[in-house]
């Protein structure tokens, strides 16, 4: 039973729907949990209510809510966009 | 036989050409003292199994291979030499095999160059009196081969590094190495070296050994490059087509620059259509051009090589010139699957003309008087014949 | 005021050298098989213009296409078009541009402008309804792109003017209409060519109603409740402009770093569209009429300047190490005021570096550092000094200084800022793209990276992904409107809405061709029918697009264009980034062969004489 | 470029091949000294070779070899495969492996593959060239005549002539060459 630490980088103002005010783009905020715990668990224990209108990524790759992580990783949280 | 009052010709590469010649690698290397070779090639080789083939051959020679390069892309860049040069180093290699085309060889002679002087700067060597003695440098050919890998050029962005050095030692032509390759390539390769080496031997300067094995490489080519074509590469006429370019790779690094080589590559540069085609087509127009111009334009003795002796006997001698340039458009002839009639076919837009023109003249143009490539390009360009212009 | 109901079909042909014009009335057959705009400019230009002709010649014409949309207040509409041959890539080339001078011109009672011949001294054009005025363009020469405006501001309502770059022909030159651009592939260079210095369109003159008045309302009310409703287009675009895309590109590594030997950096977020928003306090600043709002502009060191949008970000910063959002804007700056592309501009400058640090070009230019990027832009600008070869942008310069395998440019023009190692499909989509490296002739990178539909490193279902996009984008620019509606015209359908993503995803991936044929894109056919009051329905609509892409290649590969072009720089196919764990090569050959098949291509990639008969293209 | 990504690449060994090679050597050089009993043209060939004649012909570059010599006695004899502590007069080196195995198979002639350069020599020339011709006569005695001929460059005469002295012959050095 060990614990691993999810750095979420909150992006396109999520920060502020989430009202965390000293928000830190170089650090992003960090999530302690268990192992092998869901995506979902993790952004619901960072304060997210509904996931459907974000899109997140971990090293490059699109990753679903459903993703288990089972050792430490960075996660992207961000609004979608077109492109330009 | 015209022999000039000063000539030269140097040749250091020994031709090894037929069955199980890879397995004399080792052998080879072991007499030239050395005792880890790198070996650069490209992805191609490594999809057709010629790689596969050349480990096979090192096996029970108790022989490592430092390392097998095989990231080399179509277009030679310092940075891929000097990526190798480091690999090179760490594994303390002490000679080099380039396995492949044009692009391979090239790289594993700028190789050459730096671990030989141990240096990291390419830029320095560009006049190459200043190089040390380079180590030794095999060049085994394949069906991807363009008949540069002879020869004492090397062209690496875009410089050109010169000397009789560079010329591989040993060039080992294999038939296990001669499967079926990419037509338009072999097309390529054959049109240009054609017209590289019947050039060659139509220069004023031009000498008796270069001239041997100028016909030698043309007599390879011609008899051969439209049945290679047909069956792409059956293994019974690819090697010899090969050996043509191998040979024609020699003859072009002692003889001057050519003007329809040049254009091709002009063309190439400015344009992106392949060089040898554009040579192809240009080349039987310039020779007309010539003829035209001076009744001795075109040495009678080409129809040898092209034609054979019996033709040549039979011929008389005042025509031997024009019915070579004759046999020559019927190649092209042969080959209009792959080479288009003229360059407006291609396309090339017309406006390019011109500036190709003119670099082709920078480049190859100093054995013409001026105006010739111009004139010759744009027959080429609506694929008159220099007889019907007047 | 007059009215034009529906399209006025005027075009107006003016000749420099004889300081002429005449008066062109668009056949119905040719608007109903081309709906105007890009389209309609590519088979005017088609009919006059033959191959083989020097792009900076006198021969060769431009065509500005205003399109059905523009005037009749349909959201995001106030766009033009303009198509001509490029002198940077030796092809075709058509810009979109959201400036002042479509309006006017419209609502001077013409549909389009056809600029043929070269005339001998400097001059500027003045359109009204009556046709042209050839005034002397002294006072204007060398003035930059917002001068000039200002200077002939006065005359009309709105006007297209070049630059210094596109007076001394830098073969990447742009085009200004207000603050916007008719961005790539050397526009303002041919005008250049043909000494004309800018366009006036007086405007105001005629009103424009749609033909089916209802039903356009109807339409309308439909379109502008879709772009309200939409994530991407009423979100990311409305608040942070198009560099919402850098967090997300660097997230997705797709970002180019270091002339694409990179595809995320940690500085990143320092770049991205939030932070510009909240550091420059930026408004809108948009075309007009716009409904989405993706321009912006700021309070960028003390003055008030458009932001970068995200292509100049990402070429001009991560792409060059460069974290700093005001030297980018600086740069931004110069670029639009001397009138260069900053797509290929950032690319070439990439490309000098690079170049540079491996000693094959003689510069001071150095990755990471600003120092004497302004000055180099000048130069260009100005074509002096090193300006000289990198005004010939970045394939020239690799022809001539070699280092050809790290020139990122696909037929000559430089590539937009997603790296295709990514995004497979957008690795195609460049390859095949008209105009070039182009992101804006399809972009797959959008339903790879952004919304996951198709798996971005396989090559199943690409080719149909990308010819539908190229149709569909195709069309979108003949209308004429903005490109970003597809998102919220696409995604907020009903279809769309109650689908859900898994589901997507499987049909995506497996069946994409017939998946992407359910999709509703009705919203664009209806506009146009209700403006014109001809029929226009979805599968025609398509197709309209897919002859004018095919149009497109037609004309290209007239001027030697063929499979031997459609290929990617050798560092795109053969190098890997640190990102790429994988190391999956692009399968380029293979989605090509798919391509070019259901394309109706020949394996050289040249149109067969079935698929131009069948789209009654000649 | 990481370096790991093009690994060295060890020889591996061809063991068939060489096993093959191995024995047909040991078999060769055992007839030779076989014949050198029993056949006279063979006994004139070596009476005309120098009286401290060691051949050694073996396969490059740690092949399978074997040696033959004359001993003090003048007895030609089959000497193993291993050079030490042995003044070889004649090496035969076939280049590689595959050169050998070529030979060996008959696929290739002595001469053929001479000329194609699969053998090279340190010695005198004379001595090679009567080698070469007992080689031949050993090969006529040892294979039947369809293999044979493939194997040396012309047949025989006398093997035609008077067959009792062929297969008698045969008999004998087979007999000779596998028993000790």
């Amino acid at each position: 039973m060990s614990d691993i630490n999810i750095t979420l980088k909150l992006y396109s103002g999520i920060e502020k729907e989430l009202n965390i005010h000293d928000y830190n783009p170089e650090s992003g905020i960090i999530v302690t949990i268990k192992k092998g715990a869901f995506l979902r668990k993790i952004l619901r224990n960072a304060g997210f209510k509904k996931f459907s209108n974000y899109v997140f990524f971990c090293g490059g790759q699109h990753v679903s809510v459903w993703k288990r992580f089972k050792e430490s990783a960075e996660v992207s949280c961000l609004r979608i966009s077109g492109g330009g | 036989m015209q022999i000039p009052e000063y000539f030269e010709f140097f040749n250091k590469t020994k031709l090894c050409s037929g069955k199980m010649a890879l397995e004399n690698i080792s052998f080879d290397l072991k007499s030239m003292d050395s005792v880890k070779p790198l070996v650069v090639t490209d992805n191609r080789s490594v999809k057709s199994g010629y790689v596969k083939i050349l480990k096979k051959s090192f096996y029970d020679s108790g022989m490592v291979i430092g390392a097998i390069y095989d990231r080399v892309n179509d277009y030679p860049s310092t940075a891929t030499v000097r990526e190798i040069a480091e690999l090179y180093r760490i594994r303390g290699c002490d000679s080099i095999i380039s396995l492949g085309g044009n692009s391979p060889a090239a790289v594993a002679k700028g190789l050459n160059i730096l671990v030989s002087n141990r240096s990291d700067n390419l830029m320095d060597f560009t006049d190459m009196s200043r190089s040390a003695s380079l180590r030794p440098f095999l060049s085994v050919l394949t069906s991807a081969a363009a008949g540069t890998e002879t020869s004492s050029e090397a062209v690496i962005d875009a410089r050109s590094y010169r000397s009789f050095d560079l010329m591989p030692d040993i060039v080992y032509i294999d038939a296990r190495l001669a499967k079926k390759g990419n037509t338009n390539q072999i097309v390529n390769a054959g049109l240009m070296s054609l017209a590289q080496s019947i050039e060659a031997c139509n220069f004023k300067e031009s000498n008796p050994v270069n001239d041997s094995f100028a016909y030698a490489s043309i007599s390879a080519l011609y008899s051969n490059i439209a049945a290679v074509v047909k069956k792409s590469g059956a293994s019974k006429d690819m090697p010899a087509f090969i050996n043509g370019l191998a040979i024609s790779g020699i003859v072009r690094s002692n003889a001057a620059a050519g003007l329809a080589g040049a254009i091709g590559l002009e063309t190439e540069k400015l344009t992106g259509f392949s060089a040898g085609i554009v040579a192809g087509i240009v080349l039987p127009r310039l020779l007309e051009y010539k003829l035209q111009k001076v009744k001795t334009g075109v040495r009678p003795e080409l129809l040898l090589p092209i034609a054979g002796i019996d033709t040549y006997c039979s011929t008389d001698e005042n025509r031997r010139a024009s019915l070579s340039v004759e046999l020559i458009y019927e190649l092209l002839g042969k080959l209009k699957d792959n080479v288009p009639d003229n360059i407006k076919m291609m396309p090339i837009p017309e406006y390019m003309i011109e500036r190709i023109a003119s670099g082709a003249e920078a480049r190859g143009g100093k054995n013409y008087p001026k105006g010739t490539t111009l004139k010759v390009l744009e027959m080429a360009y609506h694929g008159k014949k220099s007889s019907e212009v007047k | 005021m007059q009215e034009i109901i529906g399209t006025s079909n005027r075009i107006l042909e003016i000749d420099l050298s004889k300081k002429s014009f005449s008066e062109y009335m668009v056949k119905s057959e040719e608007l109903q098989l081309y709906l105007g705009g890009k389209g309609l400019g590519l088979k005017l230009l088609y009919d006059r213009m033959k191959p083989g002709i020097d792009p900076l010649g006198d021969q060769n014409m431009i065509a500005i296409m205003t399109g059905v949309f523009i005037g009749t207040g349909a959201p995001c509409s106030g766009r033009f078009a303009a198509v001509t041959k490029s002198p940077l890539t030796g092809i075709m080339t058509s810009c979109s541009c959201g400036g002042p001078f479509g309006m006017a011109l419209k609502t001077s009672g013409w549909d389009g402008i056809i600029l043929k011949g070269k005339s001998a001294k400097p001059v500027y054009l003045y359109v009204d309804s009556k046709g042209v005025e050839f005034r002397d363009a002294k006072k204007l020469w060398g003035l930059d792109t917002q001068k000039a405006q200002e200077k002939i501001s006065s005359e009309g309502t709105g006007i297209l003017a070049i630059g210094p770059a596109g007076e001394n022909l830098v073969r990447f030159a742009n085009v200004a209409s207000g603050h916007r651009f008719l961005g790539r592939a050397g526009m303002g260079a041919v005008m250049g060519s043909k000494n004309l210095k800018a366009v006036v369109a007086r405007g105001n003159e005629y009103k424009i109603v749609p033909v089916d008045k209802k039903k356009f309302d109807k339409t309308k009310a439909k379109a502008t409740k879709f772009i309200n409703r939409n994530d991407v287009s009423s979100g990311s675009y409305r608040n942070y402009g198009t560099n919402a895309n850098v967090n997300l590109n660097n997230a997705g590594g797709i970002l180019p770093v270091r002339n694409f030997t990179g595809g995320t950096h940690g500085d990143a977020h320092r770049i991205s569209g939030e932070t510009m928003a909240e550091k420059f306090k930026t408004t809108y600043s948009t075309c007009k009429p716009c409904t989405i709002l993706c321009g912006h502009k700021g309070n960028i060191g003390g003055k008030i300047r458009q932001i970068p949008e995200y292509e100049t970000i990402g070429l001009m910063g991560s792409n060059l190490e460069i974290f700093d959002p005001v030297k980018i804007s600086d740069w931004n700056e110069i670029c639009s005021l001397m009138g260069m592309d900053t797509i290929t501009a950032g690319g070439t400058l990439a490309w000098a570096m690079e170049a540079s640090e491996k000693g094959l070009f003689k510069s001071n230019l150095r990755f990471g550092s600003s120092e004497e990027v302004s000055e180099t832009l000048m130069d260009i600008a100005c074509v002096k000094g090193i300006g000289k070869d990198l005004a010939m942008g970045s394939r020239f310069c690799s022809k001539k200084f070699g280092g050809e395998d790290f020139a990122i440019q696909v037929k000559g023009l430089e590539m937009a800022a997603y790296d295709p190692r990514g995004s497979f499909g957008q690795g195609l989509s460049y390859a095949v793209a008209n105009r070039g490296a182009c992101h804006l002739a399809s972009s797959a990178f959008a339903l790879e990276v952004y919304f996951n539909l198709i798996n971005p490193y396989g090559y199943n279902s690409k080719a149909s992904l990308i010819k539908y996009q190229e149709d569909i984008m195709s069309a979108i620019n003949s209308l004429q409107t903005c490109v970003f509606t597809a998102f919220p015209y696409e995604l907020e359908t009903p279809l769309m809405k109650i689908m859900p993503k898994f589901v997507l995803r499987i049909c995506m991936n497996l069946m994409a061709g017939i998946a992407l044929r359910l999709v509703d894109i009705s919203l664009w056919p209806e506009f146009w029918s209700s403006i014109t009051g001809r029929k226009l329905g979805m599968t025609a609509f398509l197709r309209a697009g897919e002859r004018v892409q095919v149009l497109e290649r037609l004309m290209n590969t007239r001027e030697g264009i063929s499979r031997k072009d459609d290929t990617l720089p050798p560092r795109l196919l053969t190098e890997f980034r640190k990102c790429d764990d994988r190391e999956l090569a692009i399968p380029l050959e293979t989605m090509l062969d798919r391509y070019y098949f259901i394309r109706g291509f020949d394996k050289n990639g040249v149109p067969k004489k079935s698929i131009l008969k069948k789209l009654k293209i000649a | 470029m990481e370096a790991k990504n093009f690994p060295e690449i060890k020889p591996e060994g061809k063991m068939i091949k060489k096993i093959y090679v191995t024995i047909m050597l040991w078999i060769v050089g055992r007839a030779i000294q076989a014949a050198s009993r029993v056949d006279k043209d063979v006994k004139k060939e070596f009476a005309s070779l120098r009286d401290d004649f060691m051949l050694h012909m073996h396969v490059l570059p740690a092949g399978p070899g074997m040696i033959v010599g004359k001993d003090s006695a003048g007895k030609v004899k089959y000497m193993g495969w291993n050079p030490k502590g042995k003044k070889i007069t004649l090496d035969m080196q076939v280049k590689n492996i595959e050169g050998a195995f070529l030979m060996f198979t008959f696929q290739e002639s002595t001469c053929v593959a001479s000329c194609h350069n699969r053998l090279a020599v340190l010695g005198e020339v004379p001595d090679t060239c009567t080698v070469v011709r007992i080689l031949n006569i050993v090969e006529t005695y040892l294979l039947p005549k369809v293999i044979t001929s493939l194997a040396v460059k012309r047949y025989p005469k006398w093997s035609e002539m008077n067959p009792l002295r062929k297969y008698l012959g045969r008999i004998l050095i087979y007999i000779r060459t596998f028993t000790f």
